[in-house]
């Protein structure tokens, strides 16, 4: 059964990208036709950090552990949660704002849990995942730390 | 024995680097190589109390025993999402 | 300053449609540049019901009480979490399995409120929202009631 | 003075219209409302218990007073999403 599900998939339940990440593409990829839910998480650059204007931003990771921990997570979220599905994206590199940073879309035959699943999913990945910040202001820049 | 050690973040931009192959004594411990590259890097010693170890990309125990060949991760604050 | 947000945006807050929901126009359409975090909730045809297997479904509503009451949780989202803005979407006439029957987008300058709004809007808007749903069978068909 | 009574779902079946313009007496209510067309519907009775009742669009008491002209509609149990 768990190798079936793994031949339909058409991508990792996670990845890291320099490039755009596919918001839509990913509640495609998420849900099955026993899903009546999908909830997504959508980080997106902000314009400001506590009112202090941002120019733009740096990812940078640890990028294996980071995909191994995104992984296990994915599969941490189906048992805690009941879920059908969980799906995470980061983006690395340089990102503009209004640029999505991350996503994460979780599907479930029924709404609380997806809701729930991706709740713990953004929080846990902010605490734990090995991904690393720095904003640039017109003055200066910071790493978030 | 040889090590990897890995920095991320300001301890990287400190360091100069983000990766070093060591030549550490047996019993080295995470806490033990810290020290070590905050020698030549002081500024990686106030550091220290936000940063986690992971060891083969596995949080570890700063105390943990590393082993020849061991990964080394300092992991600063993470801010992911 | 709230004729200004009106004036710039390019749809109401709320609608019911008998064609298919735009689930990216709107995480598009909610977020601004001040906000770093977009939540959503879609609510998917799925193919059985308690394991029995569903061919479609039909929404009806009373329309323009369930757009009324839509606008006004979109409102009161804003009032309750301190979300910048939600938007809600409801499908009327018949479904097809797969096809998305309700989008809700939250956006928001911090992740907690945007989920939390996400979450008590669409259990808001099944319990209180004139909305009204008959799932077919193979053999028979029901009013969910 | 004339109601008008809107139906939804089960109940709009079984009353066979979604939709009744009906003359009522002075200081009727939705309780009095409900009564009159279960008297042509009977099965409308049983689903009493699950229905609310709208006035104008808004959630009402079953013993409101309805004025002339007003939208009375039976909200049969909510199922969106």
């Amino acid at each position: 059964m768990a190798d079936e599900v793994v031949a339909t998939r058409r991508a990792a339940d996670a990845g890291l990208t320099r490039s755009a990440i596919d918001v839509p593409g990913l509640m495609e990829l998420v849900s099955g036709r026993g899903d009546g839910a999908v909830a997504t998480f959508t980080g997106i650059v902000r314009d400001n950090q506590d009112g202090r204007a941002v120019r733009h931003l740096e990812y940078e990771a640890h990028e294996p552990m980071a995909l191994a921990l995104m992984e296990r997570l994915a599969n941490q979220a189906r048992d805690r949660f009941g879920i059908s599905h969980a799906v995470l994206r980061h983006r690395l590199g340089r990102l503009e704002i209004g640029e999505v940073s991350v996503a994460i879309a979780v599907a479930s035959p029924h709404r609380a849990e997806a809701i729930a699943a991706c709740q713990w999913l953004i929080d846990t990945l902010k605490a734990e995942v090995p991904i690393f910040k720095k904003e640039f202001f017109s003055d200066g820049e910071a790493w978030v730390e | 024995m040889t090590i990897t050690v890995l920095l991320f973040a300001s301890a990287r931009e400190a360091a100069g680097t983000g990766r070093l192959e060591m030549e550490v004594a047996e019993g080295s411990s995470p806490s033990s190589v810290f020290e070590e590259i905050s020698k030549r890097t002081p500024a990686l010693t106030r550091m220290r109390p936000n940063i986690r170890c992971a060891i083969d990309q596995e949080y570890g125990a700063w105390d943990a025993a590393l082993h020849d060949g061991a990964e080394l991760a300092f992991i600063s604050p993470t801010a992911g999402g």
